[in-house]
């Protein structure tokens, strides 16, 4: 996917910053909306190069609905892994087996890859260390494959599925 | 009252890394919690009991049921201007390292007293 | 609830005598981080948000790296 | 109600004193870093927890102030750590 | 030795000054002299929701004023001195790049950063907050990208021009106040409007609008003299 | 009654979290393993208690919404930039270990001293 032009980019981070705004006041009077646009229109001047590289292509209707079905997972995926490290910790015997492995990702833009990263680093007893590339370093507190497709399909392979409809 | 107690005594483990310490960058440590524990203290003489903050937002919010306003106004400067203050002091003690080559202050022939 | 403060003020204290003993010059700046969060604690039960709100946008981040940007100009060790 | 608020309380500065005597005990920088970073977050639930005690809608604003900013203290001593900067 | 009976003394000095604290200064009682006056003619006088912001910019404006310039007399203090300092002649060790997640991540966070910094000057008079805090939560979001990204500088000439237009902008104000309405400095001659709405309050949420550009733009100044040094000089990639 | 029940499910969940977030500190043997405790313990529980606030008034709900968002933002970024400077600055590793394959990751050379 090749970069999106200033323009589209611009008008994309008016919309998220206006929207950011609108859940600040969490209101929608009048005043409060005007100076909320004329404030996002002008922080967006200086960082609309920062906050997204595809622009208005972040919002396809496709995408948000992969979105909208991909947060109540995430969130389901994230109370398991702590009940999971619940029992880790409590344990008398502490059934901990720890290791550094590499995973692989398919993922290709930037953000895709944050998002892959920080997935992992809330669900079940994993913590990725650093990206390069599209290697993945992660922490797991109980290994079951050291291989790096074993632990490819163990770790990323649930999100990648989601996240390469919604980052592409 | 805890607050009183609270405040005083981080005003002398300051005094104590001030006066015992040998460290510069130590002595700016207890510079700044000499200064965190003066504005606790001045903030906890404007309480009032069962007060709250001077804010009339909405709901029924009284006049005579807020704290004083003026020690929080004074405070609020005074943080601002311990952080900028506490740059300058750091860029002194830049400056007396590459001078010197330590931070101690016994090597430091000036600082001895 | 104005007891909950106690356990606070003692945590605080322990801290800040931390923070002048540890001989590992980062250690004690972690240690005054500290210090700065239960303050700005402190300031909220002593109903004073604007002053809560300008020790957390100062003491969050910009004491810490001025102390650390220093340490890292001259040396780690107290001898 | 009282009651509740108290056993809440009760729970969490227990998690204050053992991330406390993690910075103190811990064997290495990092380890203290992380008490650190514990007792932040911490911090956080405890700011909106007051506010509704308190029962003033705009305390709230402060949580977030440091549920913004309080990571870049723990960055800045990781990248020294690091030899970064 | 010296200084242990030094240290002794001042610590008879504050034990003594904290009996003194309890018995002059009781404490939760309620005390206010001038604050009685402040809290009960705020609403009249300032239209400020806020009553601290009432007293920082309107009734003791003029002490705002003068902390303002000790803010710019530290920062520029800062920035001779490390003007002077001659460049370190030891070799600086290797230079360590930032990981994936700490680059993508803040360059995400960046933005929201500022825009919550401007929520929190911008609505001074209404919740707690105002320029102090915002320009010192923007300050810390360009401190972010110089952790994120070292090489990399904020501009100068432009930092030095907001400042400066802050500056004058706040001056300009007081003087305003004093020549042409009533015959005080900061007078506070725009509409009162209606308490609670963001339009209220007349000159107040100008002036710290103001203080935060100016306050952002000294601490900017601040970290980039300091860390200069640590990351003008690049580094291997 | 229903709203009450749930905000104080919700408040007493994220207080068992974060508590269990500050044992784990204390109970695992290794940096590594303390960390992953402490990020995802803290960071649900904070979240939680959070939305229980807003669970309790419901006018509230929006603004709390956005401090569980800016958690759940940043947790990730610091604990992660903590960890590899822990490890390349070689903080050991628990015995009970079984697989490292950071050295082939970072590279031989790359290690830095630590002082």
């Amino acid at each position: 996917m090749e970069k999106a032009g200033k323009f589209n980019r611009y008008i994309f981070a008016v919309i998220v910053l206006y929207v950011s705004w609108i859940l600040l006041t969490a209101t929608f009077r009048k005043d409060e909306l005007i100076v909320g646009l004329i404030v996002s229109l002008l922080v967006a001047i200086g960082t609309y190069d920062y906050l997204s590289e595809y622009g208005l292509r972040h919002l396809y209707p496709k995408r948000l609905w992969y979105l909208a079905i991909y947060i109540p997972y995430y969130l389901w995926e994230m109370i398991l892994a702590n009940f999971d490290m619940a029992y880790r910790v409590l344990a008398p015997s502490m059934p901990i087996k720890p290791g550094i492995v590499e995973v692989h990702t398919d993922l290709k833009t930037d953000t895709g890859k944050l998002a892959l990263a920080n997935s992992i680093t809330l669900t079940p007893g994993t913590l990725t260390m650093d990206v390069k590339d599209d290697t993945l370093l992660v922490h797991w507190i109980y290994v079951k494959e050291e291989t790096v497709e074993g632990a490819t399909r163990e770790i990323g392979g649930r999100f990648e599925k989601f996240l390469k409809e919604i980052f592409g | 009252m805890i607050y009183y107690v609270g405040a005083f005594l981080l005003i002398a483990i300051g005094l104590y890394a001030i006066i015992i310490k040998k460290n510069l960058i130590k002595i700016l440590i207890g510079l700044d919690l000499i200064a965190s524990g003066t504005n606790l203290l001045i903030v906890s003489i404007g309480y009032v009991k069962g007060g709250t903050a001077p804010i009339f937002s909405k709901g029924n919010i009284l006049a005579k049921m807020m704290v004083d306003p003026v020690p929080q106004a004074l405070t609020l400067t005074a943080i601002v201007i311990g952080a900028s203050e506490l740059a300058l002091a750091a860029a002194f003690v830049v400056i007396l390292y590459r001078h010197y080559g330590t931070l101690d202050i016994k090597k430091i022939r000036s600082l001895r007293w | 609830m104005i007891y909950a403060s106690w356990l606070l003020i003692i945590a605080m204290i322990v801290l800040a005598i931390l923070s002048i003993e540890f001989k590992d010059l980062i250690a004690a700046v972690v240690a005054m981080g500290a210090v700065s969060l239960i303050i700005s604690l402190l300031f909220l039960f002593l109903q004073a948000p604007d002053v809560a709100m300008a020790e957390a946008s100062i003491g969050a981040a910009l004491t810490m790296a001025i102390y650390i940007i220093v340490v890292r100009k001259t040396e780690r060790r107290e001898k | 109600m009282s009651i509740l608020n108290w056993i809440y309380l009760i729970i969490v500065s227990v998690g204050i004193i053992l991330a406390v005597v993690r910075m103190i005990a811990g064997p290495d920088l990092t380890n203290r870093v992380i008490g650190l970073d514990v007792l932040t977050t911490i911090t956080i639930a405890l700011f909106v927890f007051f506010a509704m005690i308190f029962q003033r809608y705009i305390y709230i604003d402060v949580a977030l102030v440091y549920g913004l900013l309080a990571f870049i203290g723990v960055l800045v001593i990781a990248r020294f750590i690091e030899r970064g900067f | 030795m010296i200084r242990k009976i030094t240290y002794g003394i001042f610590l008879g000095i504050i034990v003594l000054s904290l009996v003194l604290f309890f018995v002059a200064f009781p404490f939760g009682k309620n005390k206010m002299a001038v604050g009685k006056y402040y809290l009960k003619n705020d609403i009249k006088q300032t239209g400020a929701a806020n009553v601290v912001t009432a007293v920082t910019l309107d009734y003791r404006g003029f002490d705002t004023l003068g902390e303002v310039t000790v803010l710019f007399a530290a920062a520029a203090g800062v920035a001779i001195l490390f003007y002077v300092l001659e460049e370190d002649k030891k070799k600086r060790e290797r230079q360590v790049y930032p990981n994936f997640i700490v680059r993508v991540g803040s360059r995400i966070i960046f933005p929201f950063i500022l825009l919550f910094g401007s929520y929190i000057f911008i609505h001074g008079h209404l919740t707690p907050g105002g320029g102090f805090q915002g320009g010192s939560i923007i300050a810390s979001g360009f401190l972010l990208l110089y952790l994120a990204y070292p090489g990399e500088r904020v501009n100068r000439n432009k930092l030095s021009i907001v400042e400066g237009l802050a500056g004058i902008t706040f001056a300009g104000l007081g003087l305003w106040g004093l020549f042409t309405q009533g015959n005080s400095f900061l007078f506070n001659f725009l509409p009162k409007g209606q308490l609670n709405m963001i339009f209220s309050a007349g000159i107040l949420p100008i002036i710290y609008i103001a203080i935060g550009f100016k306050v952002a733009s000294e601490f900017a100044g601040i970290v980039d003299d300091m860390m200069c040094e640590a990351v003008c000089s690049g580094g291997e990639k | 009654m229903i709203k009450m029940i749930i905000g104080y499910f919700l408040l007493y969940f994220g207080a068992a979290f974060l508590f269990l977030g500050a044992f784990g500190l204390i109970r695992l043997p290794d940096l590594y393993t303390r960390m992953q405790a402490s990020t995802k313990s803290t960071t649900l529980g904070a979240l939680s208690s959070v939305l229980g606030v807003g669970v309790l008034y419901p006018q509230w709900f929006v603004k709390c919404l956005v401090v569980a968002l800016f958690i759940l933002l940043t947790a990730p970024v610091s604990s992660s930039a903590l960890m590899r400077a822990g490890y390349r600055t070689g903080v050991p590793l628990d015995k009970r270990t079984v697989v490292d394959k950071g050295k082939e990751f970072f590279g031989e050379g790359e290690k830095e001293e630590t002082k």
